[in-house]
């Protein structure tokens, strides 16, 4: 498909559109012709993506312009079309499209309705671009773009004090992200002289530097760009605080698209990990580790949001744990579902905090079931989908993430694989616990509101239609990519992996490992044990919030200390403010009074004062008396005879 | 000692004669135009420098032309010399009558003086022995010491006349020890001198008598430590003897300066270069030094002076072709700044002082936005910015002492450059970026604001447009100008 | 060199000197200028000294023309100094500092 | 049109360039100062004319590898010097940046000066044409006339038309520069000892020994230091840009900090290859003093000028880093050469821009503002772009220099590669922190609510610099081919002279040895 670029093009026209005349349009034209062009974007991918099967697995590259053209530096305007990038901009076309629709229902109101579709827009020409660039630079173009969209949708609400401060922190944490990440391209750059995936696999896997350091430094330097983007321990931070943009945003950007771009990256650079069990290893530690930690902290928060975006950031840790053990396909399958369910979620919460006017506090909800019964399902559907409920699109691929962990075995470590499994066994009882107590706290148990005062309804079609669409997505979308136990069962082959496989590297021990009887075994063993975490977190939710209503409270007295600390995010926040930013502001100020103003100001008018001030001590000399000025003839005479028979003496 | 006074010489001497002519005819004029006479003598005297002037030009001598049994040889260097001492001449004219007016003296022997003092200046780099020297110096100096008095009325310049005088004549005495150089050569005669040093019997006596002979030169060139007097003078002579004693002075003694050193003492380069190498740095600095902090403006010109007596000082100790034409050429660029400059003093000069502080500068290119032009250029040229004839100048001087070899003396007159830089600016500075005193008033409206607008009259007003037209034409075109010096080295 | 140049040459040294004390200490002018005239007559000394040394006629002649530049500097000399006692009604050369700095 | 071109072709070109701004200050000091408004329209015009003009030099077609466009005529053969123009790569952009931004820069004094409006426009006439005739002049005795030429205009609109300490700003501008100028004389005075000549076409094919070099390059070193200016020379700038009158700062911060940029790569690289080399490390470890430090003094900036001018010294010192970065490649050099011109675009909009709510509030105290952005939404949506072209976002200009020259930079030494790139988090740092205060908030103070948004003259001086931002960012090809091939043939030449390959011409003596190898063309003032 030649015209793939079409995809990224239709919605920059869109940007132009909105962007100069969208004041002077009709809410309803902003809206259409935002969503219309993201419409355009899917169809424009989904002919590819037909295309594409038509073929038979035909990658290739479609180019564009030169961009950066300084030989032996070639970076182009080129687009690679193949299995993983068409997944990624089917799935981010699709999934914004709905979002671009429950928007205009959202947020109808708002004053900056034109400002506001400017920039989904152009998001999603950022993430377009993110996806289909054809190396690594133009990658990062669509990286810094998305990057730069989350700043400004997350600060959207600019009057406000809370939403511009967390835009800031999200652009610069990812910043420091992208520090790494350019590092890691400059490396590859001298290293292998090209930016193109294409070209840098070939380099990499014939010229096999494999387990070379230098190779393991790049491995490294990019996953640094993928924990800012992925929002990983311990560059997390701001995804939380990006909840303060509004409710869709929170649903596209900071769940289903934009953050899974360092899930992306890494498997798009699969190739060069697959090199390097070290950094492999570290991929899938940070991603285990951040999968049980946010999920930990999701257990306790009371802000609707705020929940999910943990849940979000401890998901994106299964993703890296997947890749991290050598699944990509796995991870990107997640990715998948995840965007569905998550968006799903989001969009849920949106509608409930639509209905109660803009409150997110889940303690001032409960009983939402009968005001909202559409959002009750779409919430129930996704929660379920995320705890891994079986037969749901998150239980096959959090189920295949939990097995590729658990037969892995690392050289350098024979077993991390089991600790990582635990540790991601932990993570889904977490996972289950915290989204039924989030069900049980807005939807289920008795209202805790005043019922007077607020009258919760039902969001709008325009709001529950799309909603409708994701969650169907959340039932079935686990259905393409079924592992080998289910696929042998209902006879439906996984038709996820063969096709983004062909873009990723390694992976296929896991492919191997289903053919085994006992490989077969542990697999039926690690799916129970998935399915009774589960239901245990199900039920450990059912009895606590609504068997037992009330015992939370004797539970935060008896356990106040760990409390504390899960409530309060494991105090990194403070942390991070105390050890980086205070001190950073007091060395800005100190660098600029002291050191500009003070010393190198300082040295400079010292300078010309002392001239100045020798100039003033010698004035008197000029006393204005003959005698004085005869006195100094005399002595320059003497002086004078002197010099020159210094001279003779020399001689 | 062939005396020869074939005619093509003795019609060298014409411009000299035509000015000290014009000098007795000036005295005689002053007696039957009896009165105040200033414009009818400064007239007259006009026409005779341009007499001169053209006289020299006629009989340029492109050879050298020994006269008077070889105590003057003129040649194209004199010439050069004799023909900028002339264009400071007729500019002092053109201001000397107005200014005269304004501080009520009587023309009188003002310009006989002015004409007697000029014609020493010419008559002095055509020298070639060292008592004719000394005699065109006293010369020079003689009527200088009456003019710096002139302004009796103020005590200023009675003042200036008196130390000028009584440190000048101490300076003499120094000068004329150098009789210890006669003892042990046994000539004065400058390129007998050069041939005769290498078999010189007492050296220790002929440096003693060098030494006192330079003790002569630096005083008339501003030297420290003999450069005391200098602002005293400078400040409290009338403002057109200022002019005239800051530009021709300089060009004459560093002319001749340069003549001796070169053409008589090069057998003892390796001493004075030493001597004359520290004096230099202490000029420079003291001069700057000083000058930064000056309120009236011709005293900071008279620190300035210094300061450049110490930079041309690298063009002496440099001693080689390329000096030769560089200090002209400085000279005459310096000349034209000096000299517009105090045009511009003159003009603006107030008769209880006839100085202007910088204080009143204030605002003056609001005020005089040509005259302020004008004076910013000859700050800029004194400082050696692009496009004036400073630099072209400052180029030329740095090239020469670079190829001599003097670069740490360099990097000392790089870093005094950068230091004179503020208190040139501190005179832009003050006509263009202040106010004017009362502002408020002015603003106000009313009677108060019709103070008197000091208009800048003809004679000041051309006399500074020439120097600022020629230190721009001098800046970029000097190629001519270049071309004759060259022709007119020694 | 002859004893008699010799002893010239000293004196010469020595009113030189004496000339420049006068010039140095003294705060009247008059004295001071005499000072400066006693410099000058110890050069012309000087100079016919060597002229005897050198066996040259020169010397005299130059001691000649020195004198007279000596004559105009003391017509011009006391000339200023008369114009400023007519103002001033004293000579010390220590009340004439008003310009300085 | 074709024959207009080729008559363009065959004049002067680069002379109209140099000269017009100057014929037209020359025209306005006949005119009335009281006539302000045709005053300040003449100057318009006549800079638009030169602009116009200017763009002919592209026509030409060709590289830009070698000089083109060349002018001789001998000035002051006594000297060696001649007036001896051209424009090559590396030039180039900067000449058209400048006949660019000149009525730019006029056209938004319009209404902020109200004062001696006619001297106001002669001086900002006169920069150009000083500016044009530094970036051309291939006589070191011409580059000099022309370099301190810039010097007066700018310290008289410093100190006439400035704000608040302009006196103290002004002299201390130009005491600075004057400093680092002067020394640089004294070398360029130095390379005429040796060689007899200040022709740049000839100087370069006749290398200095070594040991010369590198006391030639220290003088030229701090001249352009200053003027760039690096760490910890910089202190001037603060003062003058913030005092300086809009226009100032924008001619400023655009252009004459360009100069020493420019004389870097131009002169240090091409006459002291050795020294350069030599210098390398230490001069790539003070730009990255200058890209931390300039970004973390900003953060700590009150004042929205000051913070601004400041950020110079951080993108400056990308510049530097990347004109010292010597690899087996010219990456970094021609990263830095489009750094210049971006940083131009990019600070120069950004003066403006300040320049527009001076102008409304008279005050630069970011404490002063606060929620701008739903007050003036136009203003905003410009601040906002240029100020992600400043913060280095991919597809706008910023990126594409600063990429350039870390890559090449990290060639050339990892660690001060790596650091330096750590400047790219602090420049996000302290410009978005500046603009949330400006722009985001409520809008509280009553003095800004009534604030009135862009007009149509500011639309007009403002949409075309965005435009270039958007275009460099994204489409820099027609830049980079143009810059290519003159920086690689500056830096092949470094390397093959350091590597020792070359030799080395007789101090004193009038060098035989061309450069054969390295600039085959390159007969002893001819070249092209």
């Amino acid at each position: 498909m030649d015209y793939i670029y079409l995809a990224i093009a239709l919605p920059l026209l869109g940007v132009l559109v909105n962007g100069f005349f969208g004041r002077r349009m009709p809410r309803k034209a902003v809206g259409t012709i935002a969503s219309l062009a993201i419409l355009g974007s899917f169809v424009v991918s989904l002919v590819a993506f037909l295309n594409y099967i038509a073929l038979e697995g035909g990658a290739h590259t479609v180019m564009l312009l030169p961009w950066l053209s300084l030989p032996p530096l070639e970076i182009s305007y080129g687009f690679l079309v193949d299995g993983l990038s068409l997944v990624m901009a089917l799935t981010v076309s699709l999934v914004s499209f709905l979002i671009h629709v429950y928007s205009m229902g959202y947020m109808a109101d708002d004053d900056g309705y034109p400002r506001y579709f400017t920039y989904l827009n152009l998001f999603v020409a950022m993430m377009l671009t993110l996806v289909l660039a054809d190396n690594l630079v133009l990658m990062f173009v669509g990286w810094e773009g998305v990057g730069l969209c989350s700043y400004l949708l997350i600060g959207f609400w600019y009057k406000k004090a809370a939403p511009p401060a967390a835009g800031i922190k999200a652009f610069i944490v990812n910043r420091i992200g992208d520090f790494a990440f350019l590092i890691g391209i400059f490396l590859i750059f001298w290293l292998y002289g090209t930016f193109n995936f294409t070209e840098l696999r070939q380099s990499v896997e014939t010229v096999a530097f494999a387990g070379h350091f230098p190779l393991t430094l790049i491995a490294l330097f990019l996953f640094g760009g993928a924990i800012g983007k992925s929002a990983q321990f311990p560059l997390y931070v701001w995804l939380p605080d990006a909840m303060e943009g509004p409710t869709p945003v929170s649903a596209l950007i900071h769940a289903a698209t934009m953050v899974t771009a360092g899930v992306y990256m890494v498997s798009r650079m699969s190739f060069l990990y697959s090199m390097t069990e070290v950094a492999m290893l570290v991929v899938a530690c940070v991603g285990a580790f951040t999968a049980i930690f946010a999920g930990s902290i999701a257990l306790v928060q009371n802000d609707i949001k705020r929940v999910l975006a943990y849940s979000t950031v401890s998901q994106l840790g299964y993703m890296f744990l997947a890749a991290g053990v050598g699944a990509y396909w796995i991870a990107i399958f997640h990715l998948f579902t995840h965007a569905f369910f998550k968006a799903l979620l989001f969009l849920a919460s949106g509608s409930v905090i639509h209905g109660m006017r803009g409150e997110m506090d889940m303690r001032k909800m409960g009983g939402l079931a009968k005001y909202m019964p559409h959002t009750y399902w779409h919430f129930l559907i996704g929660a379920m989908s995320i705890s891994g409920i079986p037969l749901l699109a998150g239980f096959f691929s959090k189920d295949q993430i939990l097995f590729a962990a658990f037969t892995t075995r690392p050289d350098i470590w024979p077993n991390a694989g089991m600790v990582l499994w635990i540790v991601g066994v932990v993570t889904a009882l977490f996972t289950a616990f915290y989204m039924f107590r989030q069900i049980y706290l807005v939807f289920l148990t008795k209202p805790r509101f005043d019922e007077a005062e607020i009258h919760p309804h039902e969001a709008p079609s325009s709001m529950v239609t799309p909603n409708w669409i994701l969650a169907i997505g959340s039932v079935l979308a686990g259905y393409i990519g079924l592992p080998a136990l289910f696929a042998g069962i209902i006879h439906m082959p996984n038709a996820f992996q063969p096709f983004v496989s062909g873009a990723l590297a390694g992976g296929a021990h896991v492919a191997e490992a289903a053919h085994g009887a006992q490989e077969l075994f542990k697999e039926v063993l690690t799916t129970s044990i998935s399915v009774v975490v589960a239901l245990l977190g199900l039920g450990l939710a059912f009895y606590l919030y609504q068997v037992r209503y009330g015992v939370t409270e004797k539970l935060k007295r008896a356990f106040a200390a760990p409390y504390r600390v899960l409530l309060n995010k494991y105090y990194v926040d403070e942390f991070y403010d105390s050890t980086f930013v205070q001190p950073g502001r007091v060395l800005c100020e100190q660098l600029s009074r002291v050191v500009d103003l003070g010393i190198i100001d300082g040295v400079v008018n010292a300078i010309a004062f002392v001239v100045g001030a020798v100039g003033q001590v010698l004035r008197p000399i000029q006393t204005g008396f003959i005698r004085n000025y005869a006195w100094y003839m005399g002595a320059g005479a003497i002086l004078l005879v002197i010099l020159l028979w210094l001279g003779l003496g020399a001689k | 000692m062939g005396v020869s006074f074939a005619a093509g010489n003795i019609l060298s001497l014409l411009p000299v004669g035509v000015i000290v002519l014009a000098a007795l005819l000036l005295v005689l004029l002053e007696v039957l135009w009896a009165g105040r006479a200033n414009r009818r003598l400064a007239g007259f005297g006009g026409l005779a420098v341009v007499v001169a002037g053209i006289a020299q030009l006629v009989y340029f001598p492109l050879l050298p032309s020994p006269v008077l049994g070889g105590a003057l040889r003129f040649d194209g260097f004199a010439a050069i010399v004799a023909l900028t001492v002339l264009a400071v001449l007729f500019l002092t004219l053109i201001v000397s009558p107005a200014h005269m007016a304004r501080m009520g003296l009587r023309g009188g022997e003002y310009y006989a003086l002015l004409f007697l003092s000029a014609s020493g200046m010419m008559l002095l780099p055509a020298a070639r022995g060292l008592v004719s020297i000394i005699i065109c110096i006293e010369l020079l100096s003689l009527p200088l010491y009456v003019l710096a008095g002139y302004n009796r009325r103020l005590a200023f310049s009675r003042e200036a006349g008196f130390k000028y005088f009584l440190l000048g004549a101490f300076a003499s005495a120094f000068m004329i020890y150098a009789a210890f150089i006669w003892g042990t050569t046994g000539t004065l005669s400058l390129g007998v001198i050069a041939e005769s040093l290498p078999s010189a019997g007492n050296r220790a006596l002929l440096l003693l008598g060098l030494g006192l002979l330079l003790v002569g030169f630096a005083f008339k060139a501003a030297l420290a430590p003999f450069h005391a007097w200098v602002p005293d003078v400078y400040e409290g002579s009338p403002t057109p003897v200022t002019g005239f004693m800051a530009a021709a002075v300089k060009v004459a003694v560093f002319a001749v300066f340069l003549r001796v050193l070169m053409e008589g003492l090069m057998p003892l380069a390796e001493f004075w270069r030493l001597a004359l190498y520290v004096l230099a740095i202490i000029t420079m600095c003291l001069g700057n030094l000083l000058a930064l902090h000056q309120m009236s403006l011709k005293r900071l010109l008279a620190y300035s002076a210094i300061t450049h007596a110490g930079y041309l000082v690298l063009g002496l100790i440099a001693a080689n072709a390329e000096a030769v034409s560089a200090v002209l050429f400085y000279l005459i660029a310096y000349s034209a700044a000096v000299i517009g400059s105090l045009a511009l003093v003159a003009a603006w000069a107030t008769r209880r002082t006839d100085d202007v502080y910088i204080s009143d500068l204030r605002g003056m290119a609001e005020r005089q936005p040509l005259a302020a032009l004008a004076l910013t250029f000859f700050m800029l040229s004194l400082i050696g910015f692009p496009i004036t004839a400073g630099f072209v100048g400052k180029v030329l001087l740095f090239y020469a002492a670079y190829k001599a070899g003097y670069i740490a003396l360099l990097i000392i007159a790089i870093i005094n450059t950068m230091v004179s830089v503020y208190y040139y600016l501190r005179v832009v500075q003050a006509m263009y970026f202040l106010p004017r005193e009362q502002p408020e008033d002015a603003a106000e409206g009313g009677l108060k604001a019709a103070a008197p607008v000091s208009v800048v009259a003809w004679p000041y007003l051309t006399v500074a447009l020439i120097s600022a037209v020629a230190i721009v034409v001098l800046g970029l075109v000097p190629r001519s100008l270049l071309v004759w010096l060259s022709m007119c080295s020694f | 060199m002859e004893p008699i140049v010799v002893y010239s040459l000293v004196l010469s040294a020595v009113l030189f000197t004496m000339g420049m004390l006068a010039v140095l200490v003294r705060r009247n002018p008059i004295i001071m200028f005499m000072g400066i005239e006693l410099m000058l007559n110890a050069a012309n000394l000087a100079f016919i000294a060597f002229s005897r040394h050198l066996d040259k006629l020169d010397g005299q002649v130059i001691a000649l023309i020195f004198m007279a530049v000596a004559a105009a500097e003391v017509a011009i000399g006391l000339a200023i100094i008369v114009s400023i006692y007519r103002y001033r009604r004293d000579v010390d050369v220590d009340a004439v500092n008003s310009l300085r700095g | 049109m074709d024959a207009l071109i080729q008559m363009m072709a065959n004049a002067p070109l680069l002379s109209i360039i140099i000269f017009l701004p100057l014929a037209g200050a020359i025209i306005i000091t006949l005119m009335s100062p009281a006539k302000s408004h045709s005053i300040k329209w003449f100057a318009f015009w006549a800079s638009i004319a030169t602009f116009l003009i200017s763009l002919f030099l592209l026509a030409g077609g060709g590289g830009f590898e070698k000089f083109s466009h060349i002018e001789q005529y001998t000035w002051l053969p006594q000297i060696g010097v001649s007036y001896h123009i051209g424009v090559d790569g590396i030039s180039l952009w900067l000449v058209l940046l400048t006949t660019f931004l000149l009525p730019i820069s006029i056209l938004s004094s319009f209404s902020a000066i109200r004062k001696r409006e006619k001297e106001y426009y002669i001086l900002l006439l006169l920069m150009g044409f000083a500016l044009t005739g530094t970036f051309v002049s291939l006589d070191l005795f011409l580059f000099f006339l022309f370099w301190e030429s810039v010097l007066i205009p700018m310290y008289l609109l410093i100190g006439i038309w400035g704000s608040g300490r302009r006196v103290y700003a002004a002299t201390k501008f130009v005491l600075y520069t004057v400093v680092g100028s002067f020394f640089m004389l004294l070398a360029i005075i130095g390379l005429y000892v040796h060689f007899g000549t200040f022709d740049f076409i000839y100087l370069r094919s006749h290398i200095l020994p070594p040991e010369l070099q590198t006391w030639l390059f220290l003088a030229f070193f701090l001249a352009f230091a200053i003027k760039v200016p690096l760490f910890p020379f910089h202190t001037w700038l603060a003062d003058a840009h913030t005092e300086a009158p809009t226009a100032g700062s924008v001619l400023l911060a655009a252009l004459l900090l360009k100069m020493g940029g420019y004389g870097f790569i131009r002169f240090c690289l091409a006459l002291f290859p050795d020294a350069s080399v030599w210098a390398a490390p230490w001069i790539m470890g003070l730009a990255v003093i200058s890209i931390i430090y300039g970004a973390l003094v900003c953060a700590a900036q009150t004042d929205l000028k000051r913070l601004i001018a400041l950020s110079s010294v951080a993108h400056m010192g990308f510049v530097m880093l990347g004109i010292f970065s010597f690899a087996n490649t010219s990456i970094g050099q021609v990263g830095a050469t489009i750094q210049m011109v971006s940083h131009g675009i990019t600070t120069g909009a950004l003066f403006l821009l300040v320049g527009v709510i001076y102008e409304r509030r008279h005050t630069r105290e970011i404490a002063q503002f606060g929620g701008l952005a739903s007050v003036m939404p136009q203003y905003y949506n410009m601040f906002l772009i240029t100020m992600l072209a400043s913060v280095g976002l991919p597809a706008l200009n910023g990126f594409v220099g600063e990429f350039l020259i870390l890559l090449g930079a990290f060639r050339a030494d990892w660690a001060l590669g790596g650091l330096a790139t750590f400047g790219v988090v602090l420049a996000a740092v302290y410009l978005l922190t500046m603009f949330r205060r400006v722009f985001h908030g409520e809008c509280t103070k009553p003095e800004n609510q009534k604030l009135l948004d862009l007009n149509v003259r500011e639309f007009v001086y403002l949409v075309p610099l965005v435009l270039l931002m958007l275009w460099i960012g994204l489409y820099p090809k027609p830049y980079l081919s143009v810059i290519k091939p003159a920086v690689d043939r500056t830096v092949r030449a470094v390397m093959r002279i350091s590597s020792g390959s070359v030799e080395y011409a007789r101090s004193g003596e009038k060098a035989a040895t061309a450069l054969a190898q390295v600039l085959p063309e390159n007969a002893p003032g001819g070249d092209g």
